[in-house]
């Protein structure tokens, strides 16, 4: 990853002097070396500073919005997963094509700090992978983890090393993540329960929402010039405060209201500081909308039209569709 | 503050039977805003309108509720009163508490306050109305009429003498439809084809009629006055304009096993044919399927022999596009099929025969030329049993649950004329009830029993069996006598059900016209607006709307033509404004509604907007034509951010009735 | 226990359990009936008494279920539905309600074919127990 | 008047299309086919203009059952509308069972403007459901652990 790391300074400085663009979108050191940031670099000096290692999840696509605004052609730097939402972005004209450059980024998977403290590593001095091992340099000593104890949830359901969008790729594609396994195991785990089960695991996660709207700050379908809750005008209601209607049922909406749109990147659980489980809610409406009409990727294109805005005359009904899930 | 006035209908007893009208009037007047409550017995009368304007003025009322009946029966008159006034119509809302309360609740307490939560979800919803007004729309001066039969042709007739442009597009060869078959029609026992025939010709002659056989409707869209519509001409493989109509072809054609359509089986056609002498155009077609030239490639005697070198075997499909400003369907029936009712033996005894294929046997034209035998030995019948409702008013799911109306009439012309040309013949009805409704109708069935002796037997065919030899036995109830009857007769005819042609629920969906379970289409009003769909600018003439006889569909073609007349009569239509309209300030231009929109009425444009934070950007946002758009809304779901909201039925307006409700 | 003819009528068609308010009076249930020819009553009459509150007692003396093959054919054709069969069979269970005596033995119902309709079998207890 | 206690009268709301199911209803009416007061119309061009947080908001707002009727799919007046009603109310309820919430006080039903009688039918038979299932109180809680 290091060695991606300087192939992405090196390709930053050499585009921007090209003057093949203004600026570049990447990441930044935060305060600790796992905690990176996204940011935007304007000139080669300011490149030095872009770093790329197992805890760069963010997504980047969003901020081509506001390159797309200022009509300033960007570089950016997309992940596998990442070019999923740009397709969306680009799917819902909310960015255009010419104004940015995309730099396809290899990934090996994304690791989970959060994950790592809490199988008691403390005072994390440095983490390193070597294959599918994870090995935390402590003060207190070495600890060694397997990776798949410590991915972020959203790379179990890695994707793959393609990049669906890309005007170059740096080096060479790295192995997809291994450990992949059933991405609506945990959606078909609630299926399987009671419907009185399924409304305690619901009640017990949705009440832990402080509603900091870092779920939808995050999401690439989430793009609108003005979010509907924030909207007195939209069919929810007006702000939380003001309307409860907003306040019992935003996930529920929240979700809805990307279906179809979603592109499972699972930024808007990684992001919860509350730990709500809602990246659950996104993933039931994909495995419905696979299953009632077919399999369906948001992202994986720039053209194909969500499944909500088209139709077959032989759609199943409602009622029909609940229990063919069964 | 809004000044709402409210007004509470009786409809005679028809509401005040069931609701307490004036404890409607009180609980409304205890709403904030409601300014004014009133009950009177008649609202939509004169007097009642007058109470409504004069409330206006006196209160300074700026929106009006009515609680009447339903918005479909007076909304347009309730809002005309209020324009009289000076009051945008747009500001009026109609809570239904005759249909949807007082006729469908006994109890007085439990109608009353369901209808008090009617009318305030009405006065919720009017708070936010606002002031809408309709664009106008061009009309196109031309008609289509879907169907050339006899309510096609006489509705095209009307159409065009009254001065417009009329096209008519028939899906057979020829026009005609089913009274070009008919020999005979009652109550007067005049020759179907005599009549009908000099209809035809002036249909063709006619300088402002088009006509379009063998055609199909290939796509519609657009709305009333403005329909864009392709058909979709089949090849004939014969060229119209060269052919004579001479019919060599025809006879030459060594294809000879097809059935013929036009003579109900009863003999067979060649590949190449011209479905009768009358047929117009007369010009032969060539069945693709039958024909050996295009089945085996050998062949080709048809363009031997034409005189003209009109036989063309490469013509392709031709689609035509023309614009029209209203559309008839007049699209008739069929009989049904018959396969349900094995008992009675057809299919399985030639001797079986439904009414049309009697038509065809003692019309001079038939395949017999009139001389009416048995199709299985070739000989005249000695009796005749006739069947009536055969598949109709029957709900055990094998028929068709209505009565089809016609067949006590033609069964009386059928059994009148058979014992006319051949007194010999004994003939029996078998009927459930002779219903015989109409001007001289049931003095010409009298006259069946009076004068020409038929039998007419008050019970059923059960089951008719035949054996080796061809004979039948016919298993009946006499119900009057309470006897169990077993007849011989050589000749059975089966009055079958009628049925709305094959394609009329295709069609439907098409033309967005609205469809009952029984592929009837419906009508706007079932007193009020028979002759027009629901759908603006579709009309409906003839049997696809209903079963009724020739009269009947003549009439209706004549008002159906009416109604087209009055629309092509006007140069501009006012168009809806409950339409679709973007907030462009928060529309992200993502343009996800313009997916679903039915019309293509929303488009993308890039325009100078004022954003959230007051400053101006140049951004792409989804723009409505208001002249396309029809409001369904569809797009205002599919809008993410809801910039998208339909006027007349807002998210506030339709929340606020929600919120009233629960 | 003294009952009216209205009441017997309700009873036969509560026993029945076939809306005879659906019946059009065609009369194809009559002329289907396979053994009509030796029916007193015909079966449309059983409909008709039972719709109209008529003459119960025709249908208690008629001969007709005791000819009845329930074969159902006046059922299976009639075009809404109803089922004189039923009314036959209900005909038929007030005259063994009345009687009580039950001489067949049920244990040769092993001997039956299986593919015999349930109704048959049972009518065929009642006929040859009365 | 106090009301009965005992007797539990749920609140229905009944979207239904202008050109089918209101005519429907109307159909209802006039035919005197009688149906609960309990069921509460309100009228939408087309099954397509109801969003789903119309029908949320209703049972957050207290109604125990919503129902949303439309044209037959096919016979749409706008000829598409309720085919992508179709499946906007599919994963609707899809997700409603999902969160084991009103799954089954929300229905849909194609009801023609010729089916006044189905309309009565499909309406008694809801409220029974409704009315066998009680007051709705799930929506509400679903965020208010106790």
């Amino acid at each position: 990853m290091q060695k991606i790391a300087e192939l992405m300074r090196a390709k930053a400085v050499e585009l921007l002097q090209s003057s093949k663009a203004e600026r570049v979108l990447a990441w930044r050191a935060g305060e600790f070396f796992y905690d990176n940031a996204p940011a935007a670099f304007n000139d080669v000096d300011a490149c030095q500073e872009i770093v790329y290692n197992e805890f760069c999840p963010a997504n980047l696509a969003k901020y081509l919005i506001e390159a797309t605004k200022q009509q300033k052609k960007t570089v950016v730097f997309l992940k596998p997963c990442d070019t999923y939402g740009v397709n969306q972005l680009l799917k819902d004209h909310r960015i255009k094509r010419e104004y940015f450059y995309a730099v396809g980024t290899p990934c090996s998977g994304m690791l989970d700090v959060k994950k790592i403290k809490e199988l008691g590593a403390k005072a994390i001095t440095q983490i390193t992978c070597e294959d599918n091992k994870v090995i935390v340099e402590t003060p207190y000593g070495t600890k060694e983890f397997a990776k798949e104890e410590v991915l972020l949830d959203k790379c179990m359901m890695c994707k793959g090393n393609e990049y669906k969008i890309a005007d170059e790729e740096l080096g060479e594609k790295l192995e997809p993540i291994q450990f992949v396994g059933d991405r609506f195991a945990a959606v078909k785990a609630i299926e399987a329960m009671s419907a009185e089960e399924r409304f305690a695991f619901w009640q017990e996660e949705l009440s832990k929402c402080i509603r900091c709207n870092a779920c939808r700050d995050i999401c690439p379908a989430c793009s609108c010039e003005q979010c509907i809750f924030d909207n007195q005008e939209a069919p929810v209601g007006g702000k939380a405060a003001a309307d409860d209607v907003e306040e019992q049922l935003f996930h529920l909406i929240r979700a809805y209201h990307v279906a179809g749109r979603c592109v499972g990147c699972g930024e808007c659980a990684r992001v919860c500081p509350q730990g709500v489980k809602l990246g659950l809610l996104n993933l039931k409406f994909i495995k419905d909308i696979n299953q009632f009409y077919g399999a369906y990727q948001a992202g994986e294109d720039a053209t194909t039209p969500s499944p909500l805005v088209s139709y077959k005359e032989n759609d199943p009904e409602a009622e029909e569709a609940v229990q063919r899930r069964g | 503050m809004q000044k709402i006035g409210v007004f509470v209908c009786w409809c005679g007893s028809n509401i005040a039977g069931t609701v307490d009208v004036a404890a409607v009037v009180e609980a409304v007047k205890k709403i904030p805003d409601v300014a004014y409550a009133v009950d009177y017995k008649y609202m939509c009368s004169e007097e009642g309108q007058k109470i409504i304007k004069d409330a206006v003025e006196e209160y300074g009322l700026d929106r009006i509720v009515v609680c009447s009946c339903s918005p479909r029966m007076h909304e347009a008159t309730f809002r005309k009163c209020a324009e009289s006034i000076g009051i945008n119509p747009y500001m009026v809302e109609i809570a239904n508490i005759r249909e949807q309360c007082s006729w469908v609740l006994k109890d007085v307490k439990v109608a009353t306050e369901k209808a008090i939560q009617l009318a305030k979800a009405a006065i919720a919803k009017v708070r936010f109305n606002n002031p809408l007004h309709p664009g106008q729309s061009q009309v196109v001066k031309r008609a289509l009429v879907i169907g050339g039969g006899i309510a096609g042709i006489q509705t095209a007739l009307d159409i065009a003498d009254a001065g417009y442009k009329v096209d008519i597009l028939e899906k057979e060869p020829t026009i005609g439809g089913k009274m070009a078959q008919i020999d005979k029609t009652f109550p007067t026992l005049d020759c179907s084809a005599c009549i009908l025939t000099p209809k035809m010709v002036d249909a063709a002659c006619h300088e402002n009629i088009t006509i379009h056989t063998y055609s199909d409707l290939e796509a519609v869209s657009g709305y009333v006055g403005n329909f864009d519509v392709t058909i979709r001409k089949k090849a004939r493989s014969v060229k119209a304009d060269i052919c004579s109509g001479c019919g060599i072809c025809t006879e030459k054609c060594p294809a000879r096993k097809t059935p013929s359509e036009f003579d109900e089986g009863l003999r067979n056609r060649g590949a190449i044919y011209i479905p009768f002498a009358q047929a117009i155009p007369k010009v032969p077609v060539i069945d693709r399927e039958a024909c050996l030239k295009f089945k085996t490639g050998k062949c080709g005697v048809c363009s031997i022999v034409c005189p003209n070198g009109a036989i063309d075997y490469t013509q392709e499909d031709e689609l035509i596009t023309e614009k029209y400003g209203a559309i008839v369907l007049a699209t008739g029936f069929e009989l049904i099929d018959l396969e349900n009712y094995g008992n009675l033996g057809y299919g399985r005894s030639k001797n079986v025969i439904t009414s049309m294929q009697l038509e065809r046997l003692t019309n001079a034209a038939g395949p017999t030329e009139g001389h009416l035998v048995c199709p299985a030995s070739g000989k005249e019948p000695k009796s005749v049993v006739i069947v009536s409702c055969v598949g109709s008013r029957d709900t055990s799911g094998r028929g068709k649950t209505y009565c089809s109306k016609v067949c006590c009439m033609y069964n009386a012309k059928h059994a009148m004329y058979i014992r006319e040309k051949y007194p010999n013949v004994d003939v029996t009805v078998f009927y459930i009830d002779v219903r015989t409704p109409g001007k001289g109708f049931d003095e010409f069935q009298r006259r069946a029993v009076e004068e020409y002796g038929v039998h007419y037997v008050r019970g059923q065919v059960g089951k008719i069996m035949s054996d080796k030899e061809g004979n039948l036995t016919v298993f009946a109830s006499d119900l009057n006598s309470g006897r169990h009857l077993m007849l011989n007769p050589d000749l059975v005819v089966l009055a079958c059900a009628v049925k709305p042609a094959k394609d009329a629920r295709k069609l439907a969906s098409m033309l967005t016209a609205s469809i009952d379970t029984n592929d009837f289409y419906v009508e706007a009003h079932p007193k009020l607006r028979p002759v027009e769909s629901p759908t603006a600018g579709i009309f409906l003439s003839g049997m696809c709307q209903g079963p009724k006889d020739i009269p009947e569909t003549v009439s209706q073609a004549g008002a159906a033509a009416a109604k087209v007349i009055g629309l092509l009569a006007k140069d501009k239509l006012m168009t809806n404004p409950c339409t679709a309209k973007c907030n462009e300030q928060i529309c992200s231009g993502c343009l996800t509604c313009t997916n679903v929109c039915p019309y293509g009425a929303i488009s993308g444009v890039e325009k100078e907007v004022v954003t959230l934070n007051g400053t101006r950007e140049k951004r792409v946002v989804a723009v409505v034509n208001e002249a396309l758009c029809q409001g369904c809304g569809a797009c205002t779901v599919a809008c993410p951010s809801a910039s998208m909201d339909l006027q007349g039925f807002t998210n506030k307006q339709i929340l606020a009735e929600v919120d009233a409700l629960c | 226990m003294v009952i009216n003819n209205k009441e017997r009528a309700e009873m036969l068609r509560q026993l029945a359990g076939t809306n005879v308010s659906l019946c059009i009076q065609c009369g194809r249930c009559s002329a289907n009936c396979p053994v009509a020819w030796k029916m007193d009553v015909l079966p449309h009459r059983f409909v008709y008494e039972l719709l109209n509150g008529g003459n119960v007692d025709v249908l208690l003396e008629a001969k007709s279920p005791w000819k009845c093959l329930s074969c159902f054919s006046c059922a299976e054709r009639c075009p809404k539905g109803v089922s004189p069969a039923a009314i036959m069979e209900a005909v038929r269970l007030t005259h063994i309600r009345a009687q009580g005596n039950n001489k067949l033995n049920p244990a040769d119902l092993e001997n039956y074919d299986d593919k015999m309709p349930q109704q048959a079998i049972v009518a065929a207890f009642r006929k040859f127990n009365k | 008047m106090l009301k009965d206690a005992a007797k539990f009268e749920p609140k229905i709301v009944a979207f239904c299309c202008n050109w089918c199911s209101y005519a429907g209803a109307d159909g209802a009416g006039t035919a005197r086919k009688n149906y609960p007061a309990n069921v509460k119309i309100i009228k939408v061009p087309c099954s397509c203009r109801v969003n789903p947080m119309f029908i949320l908001r209703a049972f957050q707002r207290g109604a125990d059952g919503v129902i949303l009727c439309g044209c037959h799919p096919g016979d749409c007046h706008y000829s598409t509308g309720n085919y992508y009603t179709r499946r906007r109310m599919a994963l609707l309820m899809s997700m409603l069972n999902f969160m084991g919430v009103a799954e089954d006080r929300f229905r849909v039903e194609w009801v023609s403007a010729a089916e006044g009688a189905k309309f009565a039918e499909v309406m008694n038979d809801f409220v029974v459901q409704i009315t066998a299932l009680g007051e709705n109180v799930k929506l509400r809680d679903l965020r208010c652990k106790k």
